[in-house]
């Protein structure tokens, strides 16, 4: 069928891009491998946050929970079975997937903002405990870091680590091990790659997810929640499911990010963690699938690039121009960029929510119906309904 | 306000070929670091070497960090001989000549610790990636420190730590990579438990609100160590939520405890809030057994202190450095912070400016900016004119030893920067202690 | 006995903010339909009314001084105030002593500007928009706002001085007959008596204007006030200028108890929003209710005998009551069916 | 009813582990009281409705025609009585349970989703008819369900929408919409399918297409309960009305019947000439 060829062709496109960022993302200077892993990381828990809130419309407050849980959970793995990121990221998924469940059995007794302060109460919870009494298992402040192998079996676990399994392999451990994948150590570029192939592999299953008759039921509970009960669903079980899935992307996420850089810190389960996934996904294109990668990237592109133009490389950037205006424009773009970046990020949700409803996959479709010529009907109707409508729209138009 | 425009002009004026060392940058696998023949990561090429300054730039902890970034700018202008040399001169190694280091210009690039551990951590990889950063320093909390220490361990780089005062940065958590000037709480505990002993009597007892996170568990443990070793004795040790915002139920109850000092191992906003609204409440105009009710802020930092406004009028604590000391490294220092931004500089600043100096010194003695070296020169290394008197980096534990200032809340301040009152310099041999003591295992090197 | 006398004195003032804030909040909620993000920042924003009204105050002309030198051992400069020279010092001590009171009226004239600009230009657009756009946009200007301030302030905290008159702490244990130790600043009492009168004044003002018969019943049914056709356009900005002065002095006078930072609308943004669900959506009443309510448990939470058995409930209470009463009471304690549940 | 039909419905009911109630009787409504705040909406309404028949309620407004409507769905649950259709107490099961035994509703007011297409509107229903309450597939290929989405195609030909499969519901004429809220229905092939006005805010004509349409399935034997309010349609359609007035259950009879009875008369004096 033509939408199933149309999906593949997104896929094969999303993948090459993905797998080309190191080269695409050097003219902006974001060609380094810590970026590029965030991007790839934070791009597949937007995605999986968008399974539940893009096709549900349930939006949850409180997802950077299970961030926080994958991350420990992959911590621990580290500490106590072998530094390999395999059984971790596992654990992170499965752990974090039990989690949501009861987490999301709960708080899915309730809907609209109910539902979302409930998640946020959770998350929060969650949070002040890992930083305060829970530090025997957290860490705390510090954050839960590997160590050496314990000499002393006194020792506590949070100073010295055990690592059984790679120990019953006889790996030998010079100072504090990284992280690998079989041998393949998990940092710099082939880190990427590994997170790369995971992302593509989650955003087959985000699609194979949304054009299935699963996905439809989710649509359908966000249009009209009560004629679907009415219809014989009960949605319940769905929004549940929606729920967990989510969960574990978000766990997988955080299973990824102690397996590139290993450590687990409680400020990953602060509000303001699960609202930066809130603000990529909208930023992207709710219930789009390429949206909240790209609202993704661009975030943390403005966290890591925008922040470091410091005076001296906008005074660089001004250098054509006379003194007095150069140091005009430097002084201008300051309040932007640099120790103002901030300014910057406020601005652009307000720019692109403001003129761009639906989020950059919104800009993005309507640059290509400027392009061609809108001819058919559907196009046209379609503008007037923002939320749902991208580009690579989730709702499958089946062309026959 | 104009002193941050005068900042921006100046900022402007220094500029370096920053974004084109980034772009020379090739990509890096982490493993394989060094393929130029120098033996370790980021080995400068060329005629520049890049540090990377990485502070808080947003968050509450900004306007320290804008310090801390004024500092760094300083230190680098210095090194290249440029301004007056600040503290150069009086810095009692005369390896460095202003000529930048290893006849390298020195560059720089700069990131936003938002004080999380991992932004700190994303920003610091930034700088080691893609800008060819050598070293790395700053910071303000020490989640952060210990976080980004652990990750410049792991990448090959040299780690200066910034304003960090927990005693795990040096003790438990500490690497070989990393280095650090500021104290720790064990030594204020040494340093301020004598002085608050003849300030306030041995028969005293206090009540602690501590900030219930490592770094406040570290300080109340300290103090209450070096107290009761002299008498006194605790009452209750509260932990009170980070960012509380309203201590107020955490102070009502002090009021009937019993206790006669209270002490706040709070931090940045928490000391701000909790020291304003414990004095609101009339605590330090209470009379308990018999005895004046004293307020005590372990860690003092004169840029937060403002915060408090009146609050801290003669409340007692400890500093690292402050811009009163009437020695000839102070004076050279805050003349030339002060000429350059209007204001004298904070102990953050202070500390962030030596730490730079501090590891420029040790490359050039070195010879090499490679990290096993540099730091081995760095390890045992005895300085003066640095603003604390004689000053050891000790070997074992990568921490500086040197005097620690009890300060008070200035009564009559003469200015608006005049607010922490020297009391009293307790030695440095009064505050060393056992490397054993906080445990920890510095590890090899990493060179990449 | 005396000690949850204090903590119940606590939980009333940290409620009255609360209430304060999420009294606004769930105004423009139930009559707008709007989530807005920015609210915290309007409280700060309040917040440095008094900032700034403390500034202008102290804002100076500078002599030198012939004797004193300052930091780099220049000649000092000296800094008297403007009106100091123009009304004398009397009235300048006067002026300056009560800045903060004082900052109560700038406040009004200044959030009920920026609420109206706000509403105009932004917030109208944005009302039949879903709540995602409206939480972005919102979230976007809330850190646009505080970016703003921190470019004129810094980032470090600000302290203020509450008027001599009310600066130490009130002997109440006396008032009511308990033990001497039971004192509680003055200011504090202030602060709670303040906020138990604007909550007064508009819940008046809602209850006994046609303005405000007009505004709850829009509460109840949006679409029926829509179609009765009332300039309800206007009645909107109205409202929301209302909720961002109710906001900002909420804020201005807050300042002595908590010295303000840019940050401080984010740190009571999700408060805020805690204590409007609890109390449940569109319901004012219950806005107040559940901010005294958390307030004053939120403060028997801190108790040491309370942390003695249960360690951390004090770093929970807010969201565990939460949790439990949106488990119980479906829509908070007084909400209403249908607000903000799709 | 053709004796095809019949025998395949029997059969369907049976794997479901249907059990015939009353020999004829599809809906029994059985003493059914509910009251709000004070208000008797209904009081006593007794109602069978039998197997393949067109089963009108009418009644002046606020006679509580909806209400019963709603009790029978289970949104209402009712104070005293229950709803028995097919054997199976309704009364007490959640809407989607009730759905699954067989009853569908059409609402007065379209609930469509608006942010589907109209193809995909009437697919969702017919999901649920084939892979009841919850079926866990995130696999499975909404695209690739052929037979499901023929007859769906049918079933929006049958009612008239053939030209706009791909449009968003949303972009629907209401009276589009309220063919669209048929088509829904009838994809369930529901044992009893209810109707809330189903012409009710329509032009003559659509009015008159939508009663063919319903003449059509007639013929295929489905049973119907349909409240309506145009007499046109009733009389058109009806096999046996209802009248509610007051909450209460006033007649009941063949439209001959209904038409001739004084007391009807009565309760409609000055609102509609019958």
């Amino acid at each position: 069928m033509t939408s199933s060829w149309k999906d593949w062709a997104l896929l094969i496109g999303f993948s090459a891009v993905i797998l080309c960022l190191p080269i695409l993302l050097e003219p902006i200077g974001a060609n380094y491998p810590d970026l590029l892993q965030k991007i790839a990381i934070f791009g597949l828990f937007a995605i999986g946050f968008n399974i539940l809130f893009g096709l549900t419309g349930y939006l949850s407050f409180g997802h950077a929970a299970f961030i926080g849980i994958g991350s420990y959970m992959a911590m621990w793995s580290y500490k106590l079975l072998t530094m390999n990121v395999l059984p971790a990221i596992i654990f992170s998924t499965a752990i974090a997937g039990l989690l949501a469940f009861a987490i999301g059995y709960v708080s899915l007794r309730r809907s609209g903002i109910y539902f979302s302060i409930l998640t946020l109460a959770f998350a929060q919870m969650m949070y002040n405990l890992a930083y305060s009494v829970l530090t025997p298992l957290t860490n705390g402040e510090t954050g839960l870091q590997t160590r050496a192998i314990r000499s002393d079996p006194n020792q506590s676990l949070l100073d010295g680590d055990i690592r059984v399994i790679d120990q019953a392999f006889g790996v030998e451990e010079i100072g504090v091990p990284t992280t690998n994948f079989f041998g393949m150590a998990m940092s710099g570029y082939t880190g990427f790659y590994f997170c790369a192939v995971i992302l593509i592999l989650g955003f087959f299953i985000a699609q194979r997810i949304t054009h299935s008759n699963f996905g439809m039921m989710l649509k359908a509970i966000k249009s009209n929640q009560n004629r679907l009960n009415y219809t014989g669903i009960n949605t319940r079980p769905y929004l549940i499911t929606a729920f967990v899935i989510s969960g574990m992307y978000a766990g997988l996420a955080g299973g990824l990010m102690t397996a590139t850089d290993p450590i687990a810190g409680a400020e990953r389960m602060q509000w303001t963690a699960s609202g930066e996934v809130v603000l990529m996904t909208i930023l992207g294109g709710v219930g789009t699938l390429v949206g909240p990668v790209l609202g993704a990237g661009l975030i943390k592109y403005a966290e890591q690039k925008v922040s470091s133009w410091n005076e001296g490389i906008i005074a660089d950037f001004f250098s054509f121009l006379p003194d007095g205006l150069r140091d005009f424009m430097a002084e201008i773009s300051s309040l932007f960029v640099g120790e103002g970046w901030h300014m910057t990020l406020g601005l652009m949700f307000m720019i692109i929510v403001i003129f761009l409803p639906g989020g950059l996959m919104e800009g993005f479709r309507r640059l290509s119906v400027l392009f061609r010529r809108p001819k058919n009907r559907e196009t046209m109707k379609s503008a007037t309904i923002p939320s749902t409508k991208p580009g690579e729209s989730i709702a499958p138009r089946a062309a026959e | 306000m104009s002193d941050r425009n005068d900042l921006t002009r100046r900022r402007v004026i220094k500029s370096g070929a920053v974004a084109a060392a980034g772009a020379a940058a090739t990509p890096y696998f982490f493993s394989r670091a060094f393929a130029d023949g120098h033996g370790y990561r980021n080995a400068p090429k060329g005629d520049t070497v890049t540090l990377g300054f990485n502070v808080p730039q947003t968050g509450a902890y900004a306007d320290e960090g804008a310090d801390e970034l004024r500092a760094y700018e300083l230190a680098v202008e210095h090194l290249n001989g440029e301004g007056d040399g600040g503290m150069l001169n009086t810095f009692s190694s005369k390896a460095l000549k202003g000529n930048g280091v290893l006849g390298k210009k020195v560059d720089f690039v700069t990131g936003d610790t938002q004080t999380k551990s991992d932004a700190a951590r994303a920003s610091a990889k930034r700088m080691i990636e893609n800008d060819g950063a050598i070293m790395i320093t700053g910071g303000s909390s020490s989640g952060v420190a210990i976080a980004v220490q652990g990750l410049c361990q792991e990448a090959g780089v040299i780690f200066m730590a910034g304003l960090t005062h927990s005693n795990d940065t040096t003790g438990k958590d500490k690497r070989a990579n990393g280095f650090r000037h500021f104290f720790n709480t064990e030594m204020t505990g040494a340093a301020l438990a004598p002085v608050l002993k003849n300030a306030f009597g041995s028969d005293r007892n206090a009540y602690h609100l501590t900030a219930d996170y490592t770094w406040g568990w570290s300080q109340e443990g300290s103090i209450q160590k070096y107290t009761e070793e002299l008498g006194w004795n605790t009452t209750a040790a509260v932990r009170t939520p980070l960012g509380a915002g309203d201590f107020s139920s955490f102070i009502t109850p002090v009021l009937d405890s019993g206790a006669d000092v209270l002490v706040l191992n709070h931090y940045g906003k928490d000391m701000v809030n909790s020291l304003t609204q414990a004095v609101q409440f009339g605590l330090r105009d209470k009379q308990v057994n018999g005895k004046d009710f004293q307020i005590v802020v372990p860690l003092f930092s004169r840029l937060m202190a403002q915060g408090a406004g009146e609050s801290i009028k003669g409340i007692y604590g400890s500093t690292n450095w402050n811009w009163s000391l009437k020695d000839e490294g102070s004076q050279a220092f805050v003349k030339s912070f002060g000429t350059k931004y209007g204001f004298p500089p904070s102990q953050a600043a202070h500390t962030c400016y030596s730490q730079v100096l501090l590891y420029a010194d040790a490359a050039e003695r070195a010879g090499t900016f490679m990290p096993s070296e540099l730091g081995k020169s760095l390890e045992g290394f005895e300085f003066d004119g640095l603003g604390n008197g004689p000053v050891l980096y000790r070997a074992e534990d990568h921490q500086c030893f040197k005097d620690v200032l009890v300060v008070q809340g200035a009564q009559n301040p003469q200015s608006k920067f005049d607010l922490l009152e020297v009391v009293e310099v307790t030695p440095r041999s009064q505050v060393e202690y056992a490397p054993e003591l906080l445990g920890g295992e510095l590890g090899p090197y990493n060179n990449g | 006995m005396d000690a949850l006398f204090l903590q119940v004195l606590n939980g009333l003032d940290k409620g009255g903010a609360y209430a304060l804030i999420a009294l606004g909040l769930t105004l423009v909620f139930g009559t707008l339909g709007v989530v807005n993000f920015a609210h915290g920042a309007l409280f700060m924003f309040g917040a440095f009314c008094a900032v700034s009204l403390e500034r202008i105050f102290s804002t100076s002309y500078v002599t030198i001084s012939e004797t004193e030198k300052d930091f780099l051992g220049n000649p000092l400069k000296v800094d008297v105030p403007y009106i100091q020279e123009w009304f004398g010092s009397g009235t300048a001590n006067f002026l300056q002593d009560y800045s903060v009171p004082l900052s109560i009226l700038l406040a009004i004239v200044v959030m009920g500007f920026v609420g109206v600009v706000m509403e105009r230009g932004l917030i109208k657009h944005f009302y039949k928009r879903p709540h995602a756009d409206q939480i972005l946009v919102t979230f976007g200007l809330a850190i646009v706002l505080a970016e703003i301030v921190r470019h004129y302030y810094g980032a470090n905290p600000i302290p203020q001085q509450a008027p001599e008159i009310v600066a130490g702490a009130a002997n109440v244990g006396n008032w009511f007959g308990l033990g001497d130790n039971v004192v509680y600043p003055w200011w504090r009492l202030v602060y709670f008596v303040f906020s138990l009168i604007v909550i007064g004044a508009v819940f008046a003002f809602l209850q006994f204007t046609t303005f405000g018969m007009v505004v709850r019943a829009g509460m109840q049914d949006r679409e029926t006030v829509g179609l009765l056709g009332i300039n309800i356009e206007k009645r909107f900005t109205i409202v929301f200028a209302l909720a961002a002065i109710v906001a900002g002095v909420a804020g201005a006078m807050y300042t002595p108890i908590y010295p303000p930072d840019y940050n401080l609308g984010m740190e009571f943004l999700v408060l805020s929003f805690v204590v409007v669900v609890v109390g449940g959506m569109g319901s004012l009443g219950g806005a107040v209710l559940a901010g005294f309510l958390l307030g004053i448990l939120q403060s028997f939470a801190s108790m040491n005998e309370v942390k003695s058995i249960l360690p951390a409930l004090d770093q929970v209470i807010i969201y565990l009551v939460a949790v439990i009463i949106l488990l119980t009471l479906p829509r908070g304690l007084l909400g209403r069916q249908g607000v903000m549940e799709d | 009813m053709s004796n095809q039909v019949k025998e395949q419905a029997k059969t369907e009911d049976e794997d479901r582990g249907f059990k015939r109630g009353t020999p004829n009787t599809v809906l029994h409504i059985d003493d059914v009281h509910k009251s709000f705040a004070g208000l008797h909406a209904l009081s006593d309404v007794d109602l069978d409705v039998r197997e393949g028949e067109t089963h009108a309620i009418i009644g002046p407004n606020g006679a509580g025609k909806s209400t019963l409507l709603n009790v029978c769905v289970g949104r209402l649950k009712p104070d005293r009585g229950a709803v028995v259709f097919d054997g199976n107490v309704l009364t007490g099961k959640s809407p989607h349970q009730i759905n699954q035994l067989g009853v569908a509703r059409v609402f007065q007011t379209p609930e469509v989703f608006p942010e589907l297409t109209v193809l995909e509107n009437v697919m969702v229903p017919a999901l649920s008819k084939r892979d009841g309450h919850f079926r866990l597939n995130p696999f499975s290929s909404f695209s690739g369900e052929k037979a499901l989405r023929d007859e769906a195609k049918h079933v929006l030909e049958s009612v008239g929408l053939q030209a706009q499969f791909d449009d968003l519901a949303s972009s629907q004429s209401r009276g589009d919409k309220r063919r669209l809220e048929l088509a829904m229905g009838l994809i369930q092939h529901p044992r009893l399918l209810l109707l809330d006005e189903p012409t009710a805010g329509m032009a003559r004509h659509d009015t008159n297409a939508t009663i063919d349409l319903l003449k059509k399935i007639k013929e295929g034997g489905m049973t119907k309960v349909i409240i309506e309010h145009d007499m046109h349609v009733v009389f058109s359609l009806a096999d046996r009305i209802s009248v509610l007035a007051g909450g209460r259950i006033i007649a009941q009879g063949t439209p001959e019947e209904i038409k001739n009875n004084p007391r009807v008369k009565e309760a409609y004096l000055g609102e509609e000439q019958v």
